[in-house]
């Protein structure tokens, strides 16, 4: 299915990250968004109010993020792409709705430009402290895919991507940015509505007395009904069987619960997408996603300048997460280092897929901005330098740390 | 003729007892409300014949919630809509303070809007402050639900398409002791209701009208922060005791100040015990 | 410190998870509750309201569990020590709070009454879904503690030592329990007051206007004063400085957030208690925690009768997680098994940190019972036979 | 089946309603061979947000008739009724009320054991009446479980209305997410005995009070524009004709648009 003209505002633009984004969410054909006004996530929502008329959508405000999500849900299963927009604290306030639309296999969109954390933390500056919230911030056992991305034009691109994989898959799909990307202008191109593939709704079709909303299709995704076409649907946020009735049965349990994981860990291979530069010899790898794969080129291309061979892996998807990939890449390089805005948390990730056959460099930044690239660089030149394999996680002391912890420093306002 | 001696005198902010001077300058714009609202706050502190030791405030997020910040007081900034809920905690678990809530309009009805409502019910004993400056101003101008009808913001583009909410009505619905209203305008007045609600046992609301020259003012070509101030003194009224389904606030429409409520309810520790 | 015997029921008794949980919480000094009705963790707000009035504690039932939350924060700012009780919806509705918490390094105890999830899942059926959840379910990088009790005596003991690790690192602590545990009766024997050992708040005892609440000692933790003592302190969810004050800068936030995660970081070894049974000579480890640990010891009973070497260790405390333990143990071991009721949560901190040292295979546990051994035998037997090692996790069906 | 679930069926067959467009978010459970005799679709919901959920799938399709069922409205859901009340959604809120009160008409109520009065008792009620109306519902009605057809005409009637109608029904049950099920007959016998009708009385007079008589029956009953009306007339007062308004356009329209005085003050006035 291709995009509807109407909605996509084909042109080259200079724009910020969440401008873009808010172009992206019509031009994917969303027609319903709820938001509720956070920095630095605002634009973009201020942005689709803007545009939401000219595609005959809906711009509401709700009065919390809890209401946000929630009638986000709704309006998925009324038949509509729907999507919020938040940041660091109204994420978490989404928790509980975001395990109940996993639960309910609602096709939903939400674009979280991180901020510094925890609680209020820096609202104004950039973090990536909320990556593995994204995917366990909810109870329960679930899945999501979560996408990173690095630039403006990214924004946009991924964002219409966001939306076709929600459809496709039946799950929520996290854009997971950062208020760097969200505020940095630069050019955006977007192409006529004719180059932009849309993922269609799985719909049913057959007759309304046969419908089972949570039978599975061959590759585990039931197909869907518009809410209020006479289906009689039953829709439940417990355990629930093919019908959508709840089930109290232990052993039933785990049949209807597992495929919520499974329908995302056994289409792995189509949801995830990587970006790689020069891993197959290298001796270093740099591990990186949204912003901080974008400041990891000075530090990789200082490092190629030295002669250190070294290669760039960026998550575009981060989760699910390329435990294959990195298996295959421990074998044949000495050493990971992962740049992140947070204190480890994707680094988890790679330590754990590398089983001990290379070491992993953690360079960490306190988030409220991004790091150093001399800090990236260094952090290669010790991993390639390192000879004997470390066990665990090495974190690697930057500037800022130093600056701040050792000697005389005084914190200016 | 004695010539006039210069004496060597210390200068001293008149309300340093109550104001953490080390944290001025504030961060509020210029022309903005919320500096006179404090004020006024600062003098019933001074005035009223409390223990000021005794006294906490918490604040939620908002530019009203960096309030606690500037006030040398046990002082809480907490999370967004949540300052109402922290306070219970505080006021629950030792009833022998005084707990004041200091937020704005988005904090304390839209997201916190449940929590105003069953301490309202539960008539916990608190003062709350409510800044109502119509529009959500610390993220640059989003619609409220105490946008009027028609007003511009940057979340509606177009207009507000959403009726604003009658904060004293609201109050008076679930359940509050005390409700009153003033604008930036009526600083004594306010510093007199002030008082009387910190002395009130029960749930207490004072509504104070600001203006935000920054985003609501200049999005909807209000003027500054003067402009605003002609404007509640040619367009304010005073009704005591006037019924509180009456107090709607059209866009640039007549506000009708005064208190409102003032009556008797056993409060949350009172039953408990 | 010893504590305060008016809120301890001395003598041995007959009660359920829920109950030992309140009852823990009242011998830790817990003067302060404040919940959401929600299953499976009611019982635990019946019996703490029901001795509310002779132990002179004080309990209020909120709008929601944000608030809940909320309230046990301001709470255990006027110095009582303060708890609430829920299960897993509940807590996603409190992870922003958490936060908070976290941010203002508040002392106070989260009891989780783990049910079936997402969503609403079911509420009257075990799980241990919200393991991953407790320590990453808000924004932002901290870390927090956990802790996991397989039975009312445990949920007894581990909600006195919740309070005495929340007060000693300042931090909100977990009582990650389930709903098995919750309702399972059994003997708990409550000590006398004098028997129990409990971690006094660490209170600022100097001049008044040198008081500055995020100044940290040689342990990192700041020292806390009561509200209404005169201080006239100011604290904030923002970054902010030792006064309290927000400053918006990287600096700030390195120097503020950084010392959040190293003041659990730097001081693991002296968190982290597990239970070692048989590993000296095990071949297979069962990693267990909660009421799995009690199907767990009882698989490895019956595979020592027939003939596998094999240990178990039990996580008490779960989060942080006890790395070194498990990596030293994988040197020694062809396997672990983790026996765990969800689709595989805490494996994958074994996964990480056996460093391709052993083979680790993950049983999802509780379907026929949760003190039915099968799954975990036959997954241990598979373990003893298999001699390389594998990539990644190894899914018992 | 239950006697709330029996007047929900009749009701909608009284309005003309045509069940497959009824749309029911709850958080209360219902037995699905309920929902298959009411023809409805029936979701549910996460605790307390079965208003927003009710929001969403309105607003992503105006041509349904959504029906929000609410057992705990008063606790995690308050802060949605009231701001679906003020932007005038259209929306039937059923709230089943299942608090139980200690007295009633200066008599205590027959002893029971359900697990929540514990928490209860020393907690005074919200007015629902009153709240929804001062915070903008077109509608408020209170009936006992047991006023079958007064609580009939009054769904059958807010069906048809335009706008944010709440009916509360005191039901009292064992706990507010099974209430709607498993109702205490003799405790709502007693409600039923001790009430009396006043219909059109001033909601802020309907509070239940130890020693009064419950008062029940209709309080609101205005016009007022939906969300969807205000949302159209301003904006294509603003864009002009290149805006389509949003949604089926209404066959009825009552007092939608601006420019009157009464729209502009929220025409709150009962």
């Amino acid at each position: 299915m291709k995009a509807n003209p109407r909605d996509v505002l084909t042109g080259v633009h200079y724009i910020d990250g969440d401008v873009a984004a808010g172009y992206g969410v019509l031009a994917a054909g969303c027609k319903f968004v709820a938001g509720y006004p956070i920095t630095p996530s605002t634009e973009a929502a201020e942005t689709f109010a803007r545009v939401a008329p000219k595609g005959n959508a809906m711009f509401i405000q709700m009065e919390d993020e809890l209401a946000s999500i929630s009638a986000v849900i709704g309006a998925s299963f009324a038949g509509v792409k729907s999507m919020t927009i938040t940041s660091g604290p109204g994420y978490t306030l989404m928790m509980e709705a975001i395990g109940f639309g996993a639960m309910l296999e609602t096709p939903f969109v939400l674009l979280n430009i991180q901020r510094g954390g925890p609680s209020t933390g820096v609202p104004t500056k950039t973090g990536q402290a909320d990556m593995m919230q994204s995917r366990w911030g909810s109870h329960g056992d679930y899945e999501i895919i979560a996408i990173s991305p690095d630039s403006p034009q990214e924004l946009f691109d991924y964002t219409i991507k966001a939306f076709n994989l929600a459809e496709m898959y039946r799950c929520p799909v996290m854009i997971m940015s950062d208020e760097c990307v969200g505020h940095m202008t630069e050019k955006v191109v977007i192409p006529p509505a004719e180059e932009i593939e849309l993922e269609p709704r799985r719909l049913y079709n057959g007759p309304p007395g046969e419908y089972l909303p949570f039978k599975p299709d061959g590759d585990f995704i039931p197909k869907m009904v518009k809410a209020g076409a006479g289906y009689n649907l039953y829709i439940s946020g417990h355990v629930h069987d093919e019908r959508g009735y709840p089930v109290t049965n232990e052993e039933f349990k785990s049949v209807y619960l597992r495929r919520l994981v499974d329908k995302i860990r056994r289409n792995k291979d189509k949801i995830i997408e990587l970006k790689e530069e020069n891993t197959d010899d290298a001796e270093v790898i740099v591990v990186s996603y949204g912003i901080s794969s974008r400041v990891a080129v000075r530090g990789i291309e200082k490092a190629r300048e030295k002669g250190i061979k070294i290669g760039n892996l960026r998550l575009v998807t981060v989760w699910p997460f390329p435990d294959e990939k990195i298996i295959d890449l421990a074998k044949t390089t000495k050493a990971f280092v992962v740049p992140e805005i947070n204190y480890g948390q994707i680094a988890f990730e790679v330590e754990r897929c590398c089983h001990g056959r290379a070491n992993v460099v953690l360079v960490p930044h306190s988030g409220a901005g991004v790091h150093n690239p001399d800090d990236i660089y260094d952090a290669i030149v010790f991993a390639a330098k390192e000879k004997k394999k470390i066990e665990g996680i090495v974190e690697y002391k930057t500037k800022l740390e130093k600056l701040v912890f050792e000697g005389g420093f005084k914190l200016k306002e | 003729m004695e010539t006039l001696k210069t004496k060597k005198m210390k200068e001293v902010h008149p309300m340093e007892d109550v104001l953490r001077m080390n944290r001025i300058p504030h961060i509020w714009c210029p022309g903005c409300g919320i500096g006179l609202a404090v004020t006024a706050f600062a003098a019933a502190l001074e005035k009223a014949k409390i223990d000021l030791n005794k006294v906490a405030i918490v604040s939620g997020i908002g530019c009203t919630g960096r309030v606690a910040g500037y006030i040398k007081l046990d002082s809480f900034h907490t999370t967004h809509g949540r300052a109402i809920a922290f306070a219970t905690g505080i006021k629950v678990a030792n009833p022998d303070l005084k707990v004041v809530v200091f937020s704005g309009d988005g904090d304390l009805i839209s997201i916190g809007g449940n929590h105003f409502i069953h301490a309202a019910r539960r008539n916990i004993d608190m003062l709350v402050v409510c800044v109502n400056n119509f529009i959500y101003a610390m993220t640059g101008g989003q619609v409220a639900p105490t946008t009027p009808l028609a007003a511009y913001a940057t979340t509606c583009p177009f207009g507000s398409v959403e009726p604003p909410i009658n904060i004293p009505y609201l109050a008076d619905s679930s359940g509050a002791v005390y409700v009153a209203r003033w604008t930036t305008l009526h600083i004594r007045r306010l510093t007199n209701s002030f008082i009387e609600a910190l002395d009130k046992k029960g749930f207490s609301v004072v509504e104070v009208i600001s203006p935000c020259p920054q985003y609501y003012s200049r999005i909807n070509r209000l003027g500054d922060g003067l402009d605003m101030m002609k404007f509640y003194h040619d367009n304010t009224e005073i009704r005591h005791g006037e019924d509180t389904k009456n107090l709607d606030i059209g866009f640039q429409g007549k506000i009708i100040m005064g208190k409102f409520i003032d009556r008797e309810r056993p409060s949350y520790t009172e039953r408990f015990d | 410190m010893k504590t305060d015997p008016k809120g301890v029921l001395v003598g041995s008794h007959y009660l359920s998870g829920n109950h030992a949980c309140a009852e823990g919480a009242l011998s830790a000094g817990c003067r302060f509750l404040s919940v959401y009705p929600i299953m499976p963790a009611l019982e635990v707000s019946e019996r703490f309201l029901a001795r509310a009035k002779e132990v002179g504690a004080t309990f209020i039932q909120m709008e929601d569990e944000i608030s809940t939350l909320a309230a046990v924060l301001g709470a255990s700012w006027t110095g009582k020590k303060s708890m609430t009780v829920t299960s897993g919806p509940g807590l996603s509705l409190m992870m922003e709070n958490l936060g908070l918490g976290v941010m203002l390094e508040t002392p106070c105890v989260i009891v989780d009454i783990q049910s079936v999830g997402p969503g609403l899942g079911l509420p009257n059926r075990p799980s241990q879904g919200d393991m991953m959840q407790a320590r990453w379910g808000s924004h932002g990088d901290y870390e927090i503690i956990a802790l996991a009790p397989s039975s009312p005596q445990e949920m007894f003991d581990f909600t006195i030592k919740a309070f005495n690790l929340s007060e000693h690192y300042r931090v909100p602590v977990a009582v990650m329990s389930d709903e098995y545990v919750a309702h399972l009766k059994e003997k708990v024997v409550i000590p006398p007051a004098n028997k129990i050992e409990i971690e006094p708040r660490r209170y600022y005892e100097g001049p008044k206007d040198s008081y500055l609440p995020f100044k940290r000692d040689e342990d990192l933790v700041p020292r806390m004063v009561d509200i209404g003592e005169g201080y006239k302190f100011h604290v904030t969810g923002l970054t902010h400085d030792d006064r309290g004050y927000p400053i918006m800068n990287e600096e700030c936030q390195e120097y503020n957030v950084h010392p959040l995660v190293w003041k659990i970081r730097n001081y693991v070894d002296n968190i982290i208690e597990v239970q070692e049974v048989h590993v000296e000579d095990a071949e297979v480890i069962i990693i267990s925690y909660g009421a799995t640990s009690r199907a767990a010891l009882k698989a490895m009973e019956q595979a020592r009768n027939s003939g596998i070497k094999v240990g178990s260790l039990k996580l008490d405390t779960v989060w942080p997680f006890p790395e070194k333990r498990v990596a030293e143990l994988a040197k020694k071991v062809k396997a672990f098994a983790v026996p765990e009721m969800n689709f595989g949560q805490i494996v994958l901190e074994v996964e990480r940190c056996s460093y391709g040292n052993a083979n680790v295979f993950f049983v999802h546990h509780g379907e026929k019972g949760v003190e039915n051994t099968d799954n975990i035998l036959s997954a241990v037997k598979q373990a003893a036979q298999q001699n390389s090692v594998k990539d990644g996790i190894i899914e018992c069906e | 089946m239950s006697p709330i679930i029996n007047a929900f069926a009749q009701g909608i067959k009284k309005s003309g309603v045509k069940p497959a467009e009824v749309c029911v978010p709850s958080d209360i459970p219902f037995e699905p061979n309920v929902v298959k005799q009411l023809g409805v679709d029936y979701f549910h919901t996460i605790r307390g947000r079965a208003i927003v959920f009710g929001t969403g799938l309105k607003l992503a399709n105006p041509a349904l008739k959504v029906v929000p069922v609410v057992g705990d409205l008063m606790t995690l859901g308050g802060n949605h009724f009231v701001h679906a009340s003020r932007r005038n959604m259209e929306l039937l809120v059923i709230c089943v009320n299942s608090f139980i009160y200690k007295k009633i008409g200066g008599k205590s109520v027959p002893s029971t054991s359900p697990v929540f009065s514990l928490y209860s008792t020393f907690e005074e009620p919200f007015n629902i009446p009153h709240l929804g109306n001062s915070c903008g519902a077109i509608y408020t009605a209170r009936w006992t479980a047991l006023h079958t057809d007064e609580l009939v005409n009054s769904i059958a009637e807010a069906l048809n209305k335009r706008g944010l109608s709440v009916i509360e029904i005191l039901a009292p049950g064992p706990d507010y997410y099974t209430g709607i099920n498993n109702i205490d007959s003799n405790l709502v016998k007693f409600y039923h005995k001790n009430s009396e009708i006043k219909n059109n009385e001033d909601p802020r007079n309907v509070g239940i009070m130890p020693d009064e008589n419950i008062v029940v029956g209709k309080f609101t009953d205005k016009e007022r524009p939906t969300f969807i009306d205000v949302y159209n007339a301003q904006l294509s007062k603003v864009i002009g004709d290149k805006f389509t308004p949003y949604g089926p356009v209404p066959t009825s329209r009552t007092g939608a648009g601006l420019g009157t005085g009464k729209n502009e003050s929220g025409g709150k006035d009962g």
